[in-house]
């Protein structure tokens, strides 16, 4: 049984595959997060790979404060997503709502609507920011 | 009796297929990354990705026909395996033959796609239905062209087994340059099959999520990941039988040697075209194929009755 | 005399009433205010004997006392004329849509129904603009003294109810 | 010449070529200095007018008096947008910037960094391991 | 005309970088009619400025929108220094115009790069998107972050440049007009881009004057517009360039016009750095600015920007208006989804290089002038497709009983 289990977290910490879901960010973080799949950073070297569909994915990344119209659509996104799964908020906005805060139209992070796995600070969170979170993100779950 | 167990669940069945398949997966995604200056995946890659979605949670959508929906990646990967028996690969001799076993072959090859459009089909998603009926009309685009171009070759070998026509090729060995428009073809209509770039056009993911295959997760996507695997080395080795059967009288080993760089020439041929064309859009396929592919393939079907009646006596 | 001066010349020649109210700020921005009865005279006026035929935006204020519309027209894309209207009523406020000559002014029109709760007379039927579908009737974000506390409480705290 | 493939050439020599990505996280090199990471706090420096507090475009930065002046400064990375501001602001360079960006934590709570005088400084230069 | 189909595209899709969504009605794989719902990134970035003081709106203005974030930040700068009056000294508006065109610099092989990965062509993505690191590099060692960098002050910039920074960012220029040329000649010459590019998305001259396209997307349609050149703000008005315009009115038309800008971007920075004056870089600015109001036009990547400002007198302005340049474009692309193939779709929407988060408002673009006729239910759906595909001489109304 620990062996099989072992395989098993072994399979899901080289292979997290992604889905970007922007909840109103200002692009600043959805391009770098693009940026960190491109040849300079190319995330698929940890095994990450963007996907469309929730379906594929196994991690969320989202970056941006959640606008209100965007907040159920969000949650319908996370529900369609198999288990296990796990989100990332990307950027500063994502994290606490950053700038924003404040404007009558957001809630403050991701964390208002969904648990939370892990927070990547900065405006916008760098490639290598990125990188560092999903090393760190994938540690834990070898850890645990 | 345990001899044929073996050979159809180890090797060189199930156990080797999905082996090398994996193999070819992480070649064609090191290639496609290393055209485009990246580093690519890890080697375990493949492994990886399978044992995850393997170990994750199935959702079946709550519009789909949970059975049909679950079925589908089963039959799929079934049919992909029993088309690889008829396929002779480094002898001339296939697992399993008979006579007219190229047209159970490609029959067989035709399956996993149904089922592509099928899963998509009773998905009941949009994209899914978009997706499924790409699957379809891309079909019957290469399906012809791809057919002709491997009649083509039969018919200069004037038989209509694999295993015939590896034969032929053995006793007549300079043959298969003729055959070489046709390969050409065959080349182009895999892309097709294997729904790859250009011809990735099902599951266009910036146009229709991930086609067919958009609702699908966990375990049934790990099998149809899989076949799509198993897929292309059943179809290399197919175009590898028909249209480059050299090398084949051998010992073994040099010949399993040989198998083994056709195939992976195909797979890094494919993984090259990939790389370096735009998709296409799904009528400009089907103007393609009709336009361009099937007259070329008839043409091959022409040049091999001429040299059958002008070199073969 | 630039051109510029020429255009200020020929909308106080045409509209005396505007000749206090008009001024240049700099060499390619003129500024004029007028009443909303004036607007669709002078609009035009801009629009065809002038050739100010490009609209950049269309921005509404409250200014406590009574509300007011600058539309940002261009010409060639040089000088920009910022015509500000103000409007007859304070608790009922009101223009005319210019989409038959802008179709692009939708978009400005329906923001000004939805942040500022003016109404547009002719504006033709469609989605909500900027809020969302769920927004709480009768609030506009962008009038004076309005407050996002407000929504909280309207809603009882439930964001996206 | 038009025709399909034109970039065959360039790909086939990258495939040859070394790739362009860079190891990170394996071999990290020095970032740029330039970059603004995450803000250091200088107790001794901080004469505690709070202008920081004011111009912080995102709120991220809480001064607080803790004894006869002595100032604490609390930085939510969370919050912050690292735009520096607040260096700019301050009239007595209490702050300043760092080159500091590998600030990612699987619990916000290991975000709120605070700084204070005389009793003992701690700067976040670990960045917090996972739970 | 048969039974239509509509489908919803987003507000999450893999074609679109930001939540929007279009409704498309479909008559198989044809476009009929598309309805943009925008709206989900609205954040109240207006009301949130009337709340805050000068120095705090820029920061927020900046992040309207990370890819030309400098041309808000530029662009509100503007508007508060006329009416402050402030000079900027020269080297201040100079840094600052190099900090734009880089940025069109980057945000331009972007767009390249996603414009192919829309056609299915990531090869494309990812060399453009190698290069446009060089240019992601030089920002962050100039401004100290790779977007939203943060270099505006009110009164001219925080940063200077150095000697070295100019050689640095002079070698680059070279090393990315050859690369340049070499999309140039991708762009022109590989016919699976050609062919999945021209003829798609096409607006007419009259259209698009009609529609009030800006920026590259007007300018293919031969739309001879430019803010640098018509109302030289910063540092163009002592700088010779060219307005690149085409008349293809397509989508090729609108690659062909943001390479060439590329070009005439890497001459705009050259002669920047040969003629950039010694002296101040910024002029202290008030906290409390006097009352006015101004209008500030800037041509981004995406076209012209206006932001209109009112002071009072305090440290809060009293009321930000921002014009984005997609929210005047997001009217042509109804109009040029129009009777497009479902495939053509994100390039389309790409091809204006929408960014949603300024516009973030709702519209409905209904130029079609006829009613829907209703959402189809699944079982009209399956049947429907099956009738279209038989017209296409595809028959599975059988298969369905497997
Ligand atoms: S964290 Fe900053 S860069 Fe990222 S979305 Fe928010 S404002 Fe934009
Ligand atoms: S900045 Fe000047 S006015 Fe403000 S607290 Fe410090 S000394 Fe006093
Ligand atoms: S860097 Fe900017 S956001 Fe962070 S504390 Fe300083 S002023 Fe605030
Ligand atoms: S501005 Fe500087 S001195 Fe003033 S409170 Fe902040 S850190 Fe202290
Ligand atoms: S870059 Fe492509 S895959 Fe990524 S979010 Fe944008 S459209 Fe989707
Ligand atoms: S519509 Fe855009 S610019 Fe206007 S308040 Fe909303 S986010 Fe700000
Ligand atoms: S056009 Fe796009 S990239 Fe440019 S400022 Fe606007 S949102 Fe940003
Ligand atoms: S419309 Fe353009 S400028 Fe505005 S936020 Fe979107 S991307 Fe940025």
């Amino acid at each position: 049984m620990g062996l099989i289990k072992k395989i098993v977290t072994w399979g899901r910490t080289k292979s997290p595959w992604v889905l970007h879901f922007n909840t109103g960010a200002c692009n600043a973080c959805d391009i770098e997060i693009i940026a960190a799949l491109t040849p300079r950073y190319d995330l698929e070297r940890f095994g990450v790979l963007l996907k469309g569909s929730p379906r594929h994915a196994d991690v969320l990344l989202c970056s941006g404060p959640v606008t209100r119209q965007i907040g159920d659509r969000l949650k319908r996104i996370y529900d369609q997503m198999p288990e296990p799964k796990f989100v990332v908020a990307v950027g500063t906005c994502a994290c606490s709502g950053g700038v924003f805060k404040g404007c009558y139209n957001i809630e403050s992070g991701i964390d208002q609507v969904l648990p939370v796995a892990a927070y990547i600070p900065g405006c916008p969170a760098s490639p290598k920011a990125i990188i560092d979170a999903v090393v760190k993100l994938l540690k834990s779950l070898e850890e645990s | 009796m345990g001899q044929a167990i073996y050979n159809i669940l180890v090797f060189p069945g199930l156990f080797f297929l999905i082996l090398f398949g994996w193999a070819a997966e992480f070649i064609d995604r090191k290639i496609y990354a290393r055209g485009q200056k990246r580093v690519g995946p890890p080697w375990y890659q493949p492994v990886a990705d399978f044992i995850k979605l393997a170990a994750k949670e199935d959702i079946v959508p709550e519009e789909a026909s949970a059975t049909s929906f679950k079925l589908m990646p089963l039959i799929a990967m079934a049919s992909a395996v029993t088309a690889f028996f008829y396929i002779p690969l480094w002898t001339t001799e296939a697992l399993f033959s008979f006579y007219g076993d190229i047209i159970v072959v490609m029959y067989l090859l035709t399956i996993p796609t149904l089922t592509f459009f099928l899963g998509g089909w009773y998905s009941r998603s949009l994209y899914s239905t978009i997706g499924a009926m790409r699957t379809l009309t891309q079909l019957f685009a290469y399906e012809v062209p791809l057919f002709v171009v491997i009649l083509a070759s039969a018919l200069l070998a004037n038989t209509w087994s694999l295993s015939e026509i590896t034969k032929f090729y053995a006793l007549h060995p300079h043959l298969w340059i003729f055959n070489l428009l046709g390969f050409g073809i065959g080349i182009i209509a895999l892309l097709g099959k294997l729904e790859k770039g250009p011809f990735d056009i099902p599951e266009a993911e910036t146009e229709i999520v991930a086609g067919s295959f958009t609702e699908y997760g966990g375990r049934l996507l790990a099998f149809f990941r899989l076949t799509l695997d198993i897929e292309v080395i059943v179809g290399a080795s197919l175009l590898a039988a028909v249209f480059l059967p050299f090398g084949l009288n051998l010992t073994p080993a040099i010949g399993f040697v040989i198998y083994i760089i056709k195939v992976l020439f195909i797979v890094i041929l494919l993984a090259v075209l990939r790389t370096i064309l735009a998709r296409f859009r799904i009528d400009q396929m089907l103007d393609f194929c009709w336009r361009y592919l099937a007259p070329l393939a008839f043409i091959q079907i022409l040049i091999n009755l001429l040299v059958k009646g002008l070199l073969l006596r | 005399m630039s051109d510029i001066e020429k255009t200020k010349e020929n909308l106080i020649q045409k509209f005396p009433a505007l000749a206090e109210k008009t001024q240049i700020t700099r060499e390619t921005r003129i500024w004029t205010e007028i009443p909303f009865e004036l607007f669709l005279p002078v609009f035009n006026y801009l629009l065809t004997d002038l050739h100010f035929n490009v609209l950049c935006a269309i921005t509404g204020m409250d200014e406590v006392t009574q509300f007011s519309v600058i539309y940002h027209l261009a010409k060639e894309n040089q000088l920009v004329v910022s015509l500000k209207v103000i409007l007859a009523s304070k608790e009922k406020p009101f223009i005319n849509t210019i989409t038959d000559t802008f179709p692009a002014a939708d978009i400005y029109e329906r923001e000004l129904v939805d942040l500022l709760g003016i109404h547009v007379n002719g504006l033709k039927e469609g989605n909500r603009y900027p809020l969302p579908d769920n927004w709480p009737q009768g609030e506009y974000p962008l009038r004076k003294g309005w407050t996002a506390d407000r929504l909280k409480k309207k809603e009882g705290g439930a964001p996206n109810a | 010449m038009k025709g399909p493939g034109r970039m065959l050439q360039l790909i086939l020599e990258s495939i040859l070529k070394k790739p362009s990505t860079v190891s990170y996280p394996k071999f990290k090199e020095a970032p740029l200095k330039s970059l603004r990471g995450a803000i250091a706090f200088i107790p001794e420096n901080c004469i505690g007018c709070k202008i920081c507090m004011k111009d912080c475009p995102a709120g991220a930065i809480i001064i607080t008096k803790i004894g006869e002046k002595v100032f604490q400064a609390e930085i939510d990375l969370s919050k912050c947008i690292y735009c520096a501001q607040c260096v700019d602001s301050c009239p007595k360079k209490a702050l300043e910037y760092t080159t500091q960006f590998e600030l990612a934590a699987l619990d916000k709570n290991k975000l709120k960094v605070t700084t204070s005088g005389k009793l003992q400084t701690t700067t976040q230069n670990e960045t917090p391991k996972s739970e | 005309m048969p039974k239509k189909v509509r489908i919803p595209v987003g507000p999450q899709h893999p074609a679109l970088k930001e939540p929007v969504s279009f409704s498309l009605e479909l008559s198989g794989e044809r476009i009929l009619e598309a309805t943009i719902r925008l709206g989900y990134n609205h954040r109240g970035i207006e009301k949130a400025c009337e709340e805050r003081s000068y120095i705090q709106d820029l920061y927020l203005l900046e992040r309207i929108c990370g890819i030309c974030s400098h041309s808000h930040s530029t662009c509100f700068v503007q508007a508060v220094e006329e009416i402050a009056k402030l000079e900027v000294p020269k080297r201040g508006l100079y840094i600052r115009t190099l900090i734009a065109e880089l940025e069109r610099v980057h945000s331009h092989l972007l767009w390249l790069g996603v414009a192919g990965h829309e056609i299915g062509f990531d090869t494309l993505l990812m060399f453009t998107w190698n290069d446009r690191e060089i240019v992601m590099d030089l920002l962050a060692e100039t401004t100290g972050n790779r977007v939203n960098y943060g270099i505006n002050s009110i009164g001219g910039v925080r940063r200077d440049i150095t000697d070295e920074q100019i050689k640095k960012i002079m070698k680059a220029m070279d090393t990315l007009e050859e690369r340049t040329k070499y999309y140039i000649k991708i762009a022109t010459e590989e016919t699976t881009i050609i062919q999945r590019l021209s003829g798609v998305g096409v607006l007419s001259h009259d259209d698009a004057v009609k529609l009030g396209a800006v920026g590259p997307t007007a300018r293919a349609s031969s739309v001879d517009r430019d803010v640098r050149r018509d109302d030289p703000y910063a540092a163009y008005g002592e700088i010779k360039f060219k307005v690149i315009t085409d008349n293809h009115n397509d989508v090729y038309g609108r690659t062909i016009v943001r390479v060439l800008e590329l070009m005439e971007s890497y001459n705009i920075i050259r002669q920047l750095l040969q003629n950039i004056p010694a002296g101040p870089i910024a002029v202290k600015a008030p906290r409390k600015i006097p009352a006015g109001e101004a209008l500030s036009r800037y041509e981004a990547p995406r076209g012209e920007d206006v932001h209109y400002v009112k002071s009072n007198g305090t440290e809060n302005p009293e009321r930000v208006k921002v014009r984005a340049p997609t929210l005047a474009n997001i009217q042509a692309v109804a109009h040029m989804l129009k009777d497009r193939y479902l495939a053509d779709m994100p390039i389309i929407i790409a091809a204006i290089d929408p960014c949603f988060s300024c516009t973030d408002r709702a519209i409905t673009v209904k130029d079609l002038g006829q009613k829907s006729e209703g959402l189809m239910q699944w079982g009209d759906l399956r049947k429907y497709s099956i009738e279209w595909y038989k017209g296409k001489g595809i028959d599975f109304s059988n298969l369905k009983k497997i």
